[in-house]
């Protein structure tokens, strides 16, 4: 009973299941592999300095001119699948993290707007949102990407736009049941001011929806972002995802040269894999119906 | 009394849940004969609903029956299979639940539900049982029961749905029926409604009634016997006038004067101290001792046995209020 | 015997006339043919004329056509159908993209009498017979006009509306005199021909074609491995080699006409892209041109990046193709010689550039301008890749957002004189010139030449004037070939066929080995 | 019921105007579609009248004024590239969208819903585990990654099924549709399984949990201690409740698949709506992709009205009656 | 002495009208109408300093919204609430704060009034420090001595709400009350959702505090044996209106009004044995669309023609106990 605060609770109950916690680390390392790219990598695969033609489509393990070995072999241009696919892994995890964190700044603020004010704001907002899910979201992202050209900051956008919804309306959908729970009643009886009914009692008590669909949303943004990259329209050639390296490799699969796209696919698996175990088991611990 | 309906004896019920073993039901033993209400009251938590589900044998993971019989009839159900259990449950023993707004399916129309309990049960025709259906509505008082058949749940108040679930308890005229606080979701004007329809309906048909509640001026209205539980075992037994009249256990008593209705306006109440102990870990002697303001060495050392009193009362307790208090 | 191909791109419709088109015209000629044909190495033969003769001037073309040769519903084919097919051409309803240019330089075609025709030019123009050559010649009673025609310029008479491409693609106007009789056209799915028994020329070899568009690479391999189809276009270059030690499959190859280049830009002041130069435009600067030449190792791209299915390139057009200097040989790519000019510049520190890039359109495109970019790197220039779909590139490109590009030309049988006049020949919107020349290189003296060539009507002296203008292409660095790709086509084992320098897939040819 | 029309139609029609204004004017923005129509081998005076013919020398808001124009008139413009009306172009390619879409979604209900349910009744059963290990997978792996693999194994590998196109069709009531010859049918299972395996995926998820929580209701237990049959409490009163969040989430998923089947039908060469759109973006085809956007709103209005009837169906205590925020 | 809360005629009504496409479809020849639910009606009481006032009545009859009114959450849309004997609409800035701050809630469900993300000690003590009445600083020993007024042990201060049992959060909820220095307390079902035993201390707690600071209390419940041990005044409220007001000893021991009545009649009490009940007939109406006339006549066994069609007031009858029934008020004419 001491020191029993929901977060510890909530690390408690996580780690009761083995596979989440083995995901859970799988995740981690994954995101710090990303994170440090530039230490772990052997290669910068985005500086032309360091790669060369001539160590093109080595297979796995073979050693290049200078001395490097390629663990899981290179591309045509003699770039390391490894190291590329460690980039790639930053790119793709940059891309869907930025575009997550901002979609879940800008749908929860707009979400608690449309629930805190009602009337014509929501009206709004809310139709908005309808308009926004009835459309799929690859297809948004696609005709955007056309209309905007490529890059990542494009992407990202483009992804913020299809995914902002989601939140807002989760977030209206929880706001609602809390502002009328007593709690937020009693802080309206003492007066406090509303931001901090909204921000301060109300914000804390609708994260856990969010969080949930925020790891299903990021392993989605890197799933759209990889088919956008796949169908031509994703991040530029010279800084390539994890879709893109897919991509890419889609060319040699029947040539043998299996490496060049079967590791970014496993990379890519195994990080989704990740992210949608730990969603999961998240989700079941916050939503209480599952308890025990 | 005539041989009893339903003898449970000993009965224990488990839960193994991952900080241990949550010993829900402990020992608990009651009888209850034909046209007989027994009131079974208890605070939150103190394993009134898990008796009454173990009595059908509903108990789910990570719950278990861990020991005692349950005889219906003289017949121990914890020996049937589980079709065979399946066919007494409705049949046989009915339960009403608490909340009339969850009990009934949301999507299916009340006729459906009506019927598939019927035909579950008997060998008859839709239509026949469509007529056994609106004559069960008719009799616990629903206006117009044939249109009432067409309906869903939601299109009904909470007092017309427990109706129909005292209904559907009724329609195959079972030995027994245990009444999980049926009456506690509603207001004090329909809940007195139900209390007619049920009181009038068991006298007639001869039913054994188990009525699970916290709300002992209920058990002191329709109840002919009354078990008081606590902490998943039942502390005191009695027929109702004596039980609330003169209260043995401690903690009879405590209900009772926690009652506001209990003293006089003005004065202070007398409550229990302290709260319901969690079931998870238990003192180790009487469960009760630790608000009990009788409590000896002896009650925080060992579990009193169950005492039977001539009076047809049992009690758990080792200093039980003299009769005169 | 059925043949099922597949083919990376379809036609936008089967109407020969309505867009001039890679795969519009690949698939033309099946059932189209033309006054004049080409043959694998774009050389001008016989097909529906069978001979024809110039005049003195140069001023009049005389064609004689072939006897005996019917359309695909019973009539005969005379000169009254190649005049309606002339009249036709620039009236195609909604055309994206007319023939209208290669009869532009007719100034009248005439019919003397029904096997013959006469056509008159302002002034001399050698590459006639590569303009006749490329547009299917359509009968003119399948279109709906039974009566005699008469062309001129400004449109003819008695004839005052064509069939759109529909009544193509519903098969009613589809009437050639080709080998292959139109069967079915479904937009996304197949086009479908049967074989003309009544053809004039060898018999066809199958009964029956049917062409599927399977535009991803991979799953056209695929579709060959398992057996869907029996030949496919353009296999990637990277499967090439698994495929070649695949008994079940047969890799054809052959050299195209197509030349792969990087434009420079040689107006803008500053120029998109380039950094580190205070604002100057080094691409106006031979030296640094040359440099940039020098430190591109050709045959390495070739070799990694196209497998080997690729020659390395220096002029524009590929020696056996007209106006080619055998002269002009490939030069060693050479690092430091690079830096030294760079640095003779004024650029010791390089600077950096931007590559522009398609990366849909040509064969490994960006992956060959991500190639030469580590190559440009290594000289000192440090360089980006700025790959686009087709669609933006092109419109990029039009644009002048880029100080270099990379992008392809596919020569016509006018060999050296397509691309002169097209990429390097200064923009001039009234004589026709320069319509690619994005690069904006303008060079007088070049200009002249060209412009006299086009005038000369005289083979050996057309073809010399055009090996002095490659020359000067080559000397002043005003665009930079780097290679010329090779076609792979790969078929069923047991089959085989001809590969076309103009990269088109003709299935007539596909038979056993 | 009829404000809900009118509402879903001004919403569809809200969407159809502001995303056709978007992408008009965002595709007039990427570029010249005559730049890749036109042969680069014609020079600049033929380029200019390829450009006047088009209609797209004119100012841009000229030329979204006769596409106004011709939109009051029901004309959606006609292709650039096909010299086709765009409507009529994508529906000859919607048969093979839609037959695609709904046996890939009829394979997902049909082995998802047993297989979710399952998984969520024995949540801790080994083979639950197993289920579920393989829905994560399949909702992780990415779309084009699987139709890969599905081509690499069953076709170019074991050679049972074709690698893509769309093979023989028969015409029923005029439209083209392949499941009736066996050609057909070969060619459709892999693309069906593509879009199946995503969905499934899904399915089972929604379905599993869905099923873990109407399991602990109230009225499940209910029908238990009614002594209904296991059979009839799983198949009628769990799975009428979780077929409430399937429905909706499959409808909107029916529209996704039409739309989205882009991926797919590039794998796969098959010959829908999907692969038009990419063709027709990479060519800046703009009417093709106007045209389509109207009529990929206006299929998803139609679904998501099919979805919401469906849905008042399953569950009486929604109504379409208008609120629905 | 100016009474400390008083209200007059106030209502509540809640409209919902139809939206833009709703009313297309109007014209369309649909009909959505407007739809109005009178919550609370014409509702006129006061409480004085000190007093308790039991709210009785049944579910949905307008008890918490009245309630939420008299809190300030909830603007009324008709009557006028006057504090302090000023009404609302008049209150200077400072008077509407000291109204807001002296008015305090306590509510029904012990698990969603606690905001589950916060510590006791910012629960109880946050509106203090906003509203200055302490510092930050002196929050521990405030918040310290508020749980211990409320019989909580000083040292829970850290805990998170799920950590109590609901007897012990809805101390905390009391204490959050009292952290305002509040004058008047509305408990709006506070002891319903508690066990037996609990409520019971939890009663003995409010006596206890009003003893101590002379609060008023606005109880509202439906537990009619609660209401009677605590209430110096008893209002009974049926659909929205008052249909008796008294002294606790008026009412219980002689109700006017033939609903009082059969409520009394009706509620289960200890000593009442195995005798049978005799319900009130009918369902609960619905404010959506109240009978017309005296809203409980559909379920008076008196009910006479007269109440079908006359609304009844609150009126003062032969010997100034107050109820809204026809009946009686013409036994006074
Ligand atoms: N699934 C379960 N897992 C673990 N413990 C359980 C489970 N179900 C019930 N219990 C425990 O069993 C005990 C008895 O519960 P029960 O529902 O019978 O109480 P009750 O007397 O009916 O209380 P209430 O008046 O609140 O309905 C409780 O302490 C509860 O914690
Ligand atoms: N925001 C609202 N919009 C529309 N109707 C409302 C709103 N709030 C309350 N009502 C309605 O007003 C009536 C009175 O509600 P209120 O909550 O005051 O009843 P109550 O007497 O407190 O009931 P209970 O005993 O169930 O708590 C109810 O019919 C309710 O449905
Ligand atoms: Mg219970
Ligand atoms: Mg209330």
């Amino acid at each position: 009973m001491t020191a029993d605060t929901p977060l510890r609770r909530f690390v408690a109950d996580f780690l009761a299941s083995p596979l989440a916690v083995i995901a859970g680390l799988g995740l981690l390392a994954i995101a710090l592999t990303a994170l440090f790219a530039g230490i772990i990598a052997p290669q910068n695969p985005y500086d032309l300095a360091q790669i060369d033609i001539l160590d093109g489509s080595l297979t796995p393990g073979t050693e290049g001119f200078g001395g490097f070995t390629y663990w899981l072999g290179s591309d045509e241009q003699g770039r390391d699948m490894l190291s590329a696919m460690i980039y790639g892994l930053r790119i793709s995890l940059m891309v869907s993290f930025i575009a997550v964190t901002s979609a879940v700044a800008v749908g929860m603020v707009l979400g608690l707007l449309a629930a805190a004010r009602g009337g014509w704001v929501e009206t709004l907002i809310m139709r908005i949102v309808d308009i926004q899910l009835s459309f799929p979201a690859l297809l948004v992202a696609l005709l955007l990407l056309a209309s905007l050209g490529k890059g990542v900051d494009k992407v990202i956008i483009a992804l913020i736009l299809v995914q902002w919804a989601y939140f807002a309306r989760t977030v209206r959908a929880a706001a609602l049941v809390e502002i009328r729970k007593d709690y937020v009643t009693a802080a309206r009886a003492a007066a406090l001011p509303q931001w901090r009914i909204l921000f301060g009692h109300v914000l804390p008590n609708v994260m856990p929806p969010v969080l949930v669909i925020a790891t299903v949303q990021i392993a989605n943004a890197i799933a759209i972002e990889a088919s956008l990259s796949f169908l031509g329209v994703g991040v530029p050639i010279t800084e390539p995802s994890l879709g893109l390296l897919i991509a890419n490799g889609f060319d040699y699969l029947l040539s043998g040269r299996y490496w060049i796209s079967f590791y970014p696919g496993v990379a890519l698996l195994v990080t989704l894999v990740c992210i949608n175990v730990v969603g999961d088991h998240v989700r079941d611990i916050l939503n209480p119906r599952m308890q025990r | 009394m005539n041989a009893p309906v339903l003898s449970v004896r000993n009965l224990v019920t488990q839960f193994d849940t991952r900080a241990g073993t949550i010993t829900a039901v402990d020992g608990v033993s009651l009888e209850v004969g034909p046209g007989e209400v027994l009131g079974i009251v208890g605070e939150s938590g103190s394993g009134k609903t898990i008796t009454g589900f173990s009595i059908l044998g509903l108990i789910d993971k990570p719950g278990r029956i861990a020991g005692g019989e349950v005889l219906l009839n003289g017949q121990d159900l914890r020996k049937l299979s589980d079709r065979a259990m399946a066919r007494l449950r409705g049949d046989r023993i009915a339960m009403i639940f608490q909340d009339p707004m969850m009990t009934l399916n949301p999507v299916l129309r009340i006729d459906t539900q009506m019927i598939e309990t019927i035909r579950a049960h008997r060998d008859v025709s839709r239509s026949r049982a469509r007529d056994m259906a609106a004559e069960a509505l008719a009799l616990v008082g629903i206006p117009s029961p044939v249109e009432r058949l067409r309906t869903y749940p939601h299109e009904m108040s909470g007092g017309m749905r427990q109706r129909v679930v005292i209904a559907i308890a009724l329609m195959l005229e079972p030995d027994l029926i245990i009444a999980d606080e049926p009456t506690t979701a509603l207001d004090v004007t329909i809940q007195s409604q139900i209390l007619s329809e049920m009181q009038k309906l068991m006298a007639q048909r001869n039913t054994a009634l188990i009525w699970i509640t916290h709300d002992l001026t209920v058990v002191a209205g329709l109840a002919h016997r009354v078990a008081v539980m606590y902490a998943g075992r039942i502390v005191e037994t009695g027929p109702v006038d004596a039980l609330l009249d003169h209260p043995k256990h401690p903690y009879t008593r405590g209900l009772i004067s926690s009652i506001p209705s209990s003293v006089p306006r003005g004065e202070r109440l007398v409550p229990i101290k302290g709260m319901t102990p969690s079931l998870m870990n238990l003192p180790e002697g009487c469960a009760f001792a630790p608000r009990c303001p009788r409590a000896s060495e002896t009650c925080r050392k060992a579990r009193p046995d169950r005492q039977d009193l001539a009076t047809g009362r049992s009690l758990r307790c080792f200093h039980p209020l003299e009769e005169a208090s | 015997q059925t043949l099922t191909a597949g083919f990376a791109s379809e036609p936008s419709s089967v109407d020969p006339l309505y867009h001039n088109l890679g795969p519009n015209n690949a698939t033309r000629k099946h059932m189209f043919e033309a006054l004049v044909g080409e043959d694998a190495n774009l050389g001008i033969v016989p097909e529906l004329a069978e001979s024809w003769e110039t005049s003195d001037d140069g001023l009049t073309w005389t064609f004689h056509l072939r006897e005996g040769v019917k359309f695909h519903d019973g009539g005969d084919f005379t000169a009254r159908d190649f005049l309606y097919t002339a009249c036709r051409i620039p009236n195609v309803p909604n055309s994206p993209s007319s023939m209208a240019g290669f009869i532009k330089s007719a100034e009248t075609i005439t019919a003397p009498d029904d096997m013959t025709i006469e056509v008159t030019t302002a002034v001399p123009y050698p590459l006639l017979l590569t303009d006749f050559a490329s547009f299917g010649v359509v009968s003119a009673s399948a279109n709906g006009h039974d009566g005699p025609v008469e062309y001129t310029k400004d449109g003819c008479p008695g004839i005052d509306s064509y069939l759109d491409s529909n009544a193509y693609n519903d098969g009613t106007a589809t009437i050639g005199t080709g080998p292959y009789k139109f069967v079915s056209f479904t937009p996304g799915e197949s086009i479908v021909v049967a074989r003309n028994d009544d053809y004039w020329g060898d018999a066809p070899y199958w009964e029956q074609i049917t062409i599927r568009p399977i535009t991803n690479a991979g799953a056209r391999v695929a579709a060959l491995l398992a057996g869907d189809v029996d030949v496919i276009e353009k296999p990637p270059v990277q499967d090439l080699e698994r495929l070649r030690n695949d008994p079940k499959v047969n890799v054809v190859q052959g050299a195209s006409s197509r030349v792969i280049y990087l434009h420079f830009d040689h107006v803008g002041e500053p120029s998109p892209g380039i950094e580190g130069t205070d604002g100057k435009n080094p691409m106006k600067d031979l030296r640094v041109r040359k440099a940039i030449s020098l430190a591109i190792n050709r045959p390495l791209i070739v070799d990694r990046i196209m497998g080997g299915l690729a020659v390395p390139a220096r002029q524009l057009v590929p020696d056996f193709m007209r106006g080619t200097d055998p002269e002009i040989a490939l030069e060693d790519p050479d690092l430091e010689e690079a830096k030294r000019l760079l640095a003779e510049a004024g650029y010791p520190d390089g600077f950096k550039l931007v590559i522009g890039t398609p990366n849909d359109r040509y064969i490994n495109d960006s992956k060959i301008a991500q190639a030469v970019a580590q190559m440009l790197t290594r000289a000192g220039i440090q360089t980006e890749v700025d790959a686009m779909t087709a669609s933006v590139f092109f419109s990029r490109r039009n644009n002048y957002e880029f100080s270099l590009y990379l992008a392809g030309w596919g020569a016509s049988g006018a060999g050296m004189a397509s691309p002169l006049r097209a990429l390097v020949a200064s923009q001039d919107k009234d004589k026709g010139l320069g319509g690619t020349n994005r690069g904006r290189y303008s060079n007088p003296d070049l200009d002249a030449i060209i412009e006299e060539a086009l005038s000369t009507v005289e083979t050996a002296k057309h073809d010399e004037l055009l090996r002095q203008a490659s020359r000067i292409v080559v000397d002043d660095m005003a665009i930079l070939p780097l290679h010329f790709e090779v076609t792979p086509w790969a078929l069923r084992a047991g089959l085989t066929m001809d590969p076309r320098a103009d990269q088109h897939t003709v299935l007539t040819t596909v038979r056993p080995e | 019921m009829l404000a809900y029309l009118i509402r879903r139609l001004g919403q569809a029609f809200l969407v159809m105007a502001v995303m056709a204004t978007i992408v008009f004017f965002g595709l007039f923005a990427v570029g010249n579609p005559v730049d890749l129509l036109i042969n680069p081998e014609a020079d600049l005076a033929e380029q200019e009248e390829t450009i006047r013919r088009l209609g797209l020398d004119k100012p841009v808001h000229v030329q979204f004024g006769y596409f106004l124009a011709g939109l009051a008139q029901g004309d959606l413009g006609t292709s650039f590239v096909h010299n086709r009306p765009a409507l009529e172009l994508i529906l000859s390619r919607l048969p093979a969208t839609l037959e695609l879409a709904f046996l890939g979604i009829l394979i997902a209900v049909v082995l998802g819903i047993p297989l979710g349910m399952i998984a969520g009744l024995k949540p801790e059963a080994p083979y639950s585990k197993v289920i579920m290990a393989g829905s994560v997978v399949g909702f992780s792996t990415p779309n084009f990654w699987q139709g890969l693999m599905l081509i690499m194994l069953f076709a170019v590998f074991l050679g049972w099924l074709p690698a893509g196109g769309r093979g023989d069709t028969v015409d029923v009531l005029g439209i083209p549709v392949s499941f009736l010859t066996w050609d057909g049918l070969s060619h459709l299972i892999l693309p069906a399984l593509n879009v199946a395996i995503y969905k499934m995926s899904l399915v089972i998820r929604l379905t599993r949990a869905g099923t873990a929580e109407v399991a602990l209701q109230d009225y499940v237990k209910y029908a238990r201690a009614r002594g209904l049959s296991p059979v009839r409490v799983v198949g009628v009163h769990i799975l009428k409740n979780i077929l409430i969040p399937v429905v909706t989430v499959l409808g909107l998923e029916t529209g996704n698949v039409i739309a989205f089947a882009v991926v797919t039908e590039t794998v796969f060469s098959w010959p829908g709506i999907g692969k038009l759109l990419i063709d027709s973006i990479g060519l800046l085809d703009r009417p093709v992709v106007v045209a389509y956007l109207m009529l990929t709103v206006f299929l998803f209005v139609m679904i998501n009205l099919v979805v919401d009837i469906g849905y008042s169906l399953l569950d009486p205590r929604v109504r379409v009656k208008g609120g629905r925020s | 002495m100016t009474a400390l809360l008083s209200l007059q005629n106030i209502s509540q009504t809640y409209v919902s009208s139809p939206d833009l496409a709703e009313r297309i479809a109007n014209l369309a020849g649909a009909n959505y109408q407007e739809t109005r639910v009178r919550a609370v009606n014409g509702v006129s009481l006061k409480v004085a300093e000190g007093e308790v006032l039991g709210l009785v009545g049944e579910s949905g009859c307008g008890k918490s919204t009245l309630g939420r009114m008299v809190v300030g959450v909830e603007t009324p849309s008709g009557g006028t609430l006057s504090w302090r004997g000023v009404a609302l609409e008049q209150m200077t800035t400072q008077q509407r704060r000291a109204w807001e701050l002296e008015v305090q809630m306590i509510f029904q469900d012990p698990f969603a009034s606690l905001n589950p993300r916060m510590r006791v000690e910012q629960i109880v003590g946050e509106a203090a420090v906003i509203h200055g009445l302490i510092r930050r600083s002196e929050r521990r020993d405030y918040v310290a001595d508020l749980l211990t007024r409320v019989g909580l042990n000083a040292d829970v201060m850290s805990r998170y709400p799920h950590q109590f049992s609901g007897g012990q959060r809805q101390r905390v909820g009391i204490a959050r009350a009292l952290a305002l220095k509040p004058r008047l307390i509305v408990c709006d079902e506070a002891i319903s959702a508690l066990d037996v035993s609990i409520q019971a201390q939890v009663l003995n707690l409010f006596e206890d505090l009003r003893q101590e600071f002379g609060f008023a209390y606005l109880f509202i419940s439906h537990d009619l044996g609660a209401v009677e041990h605590i209430a110096d005044r008893v209002a009974i409220m049926y659909l929205g209106r008052l249909v008796e007001i008294g002294t606790a000893d008026e009412v219980f021991e002689n109700p006017r009004h033939p609903y009082t009545r059969a409520l009394l009649a009706e509620a289960p009490r200890l000593d009442r044995r195995g005798h049978s009940f005799t319900p009130i007939k009918g369902e609960i109406p619905s404010p959506l669309n109240p009978p017309p006339g005296c809203a409980f006549h559909p379920r008076c066994p008196l009910a006479t023609a007269a109440c079908k069609t006359g609304v009844p007031d609150l009126r003062e009858g032969r010997d100034g106990r107050r109820t809204a029934c026809i009946l009686e008020q013409e036994e006074v004419a």
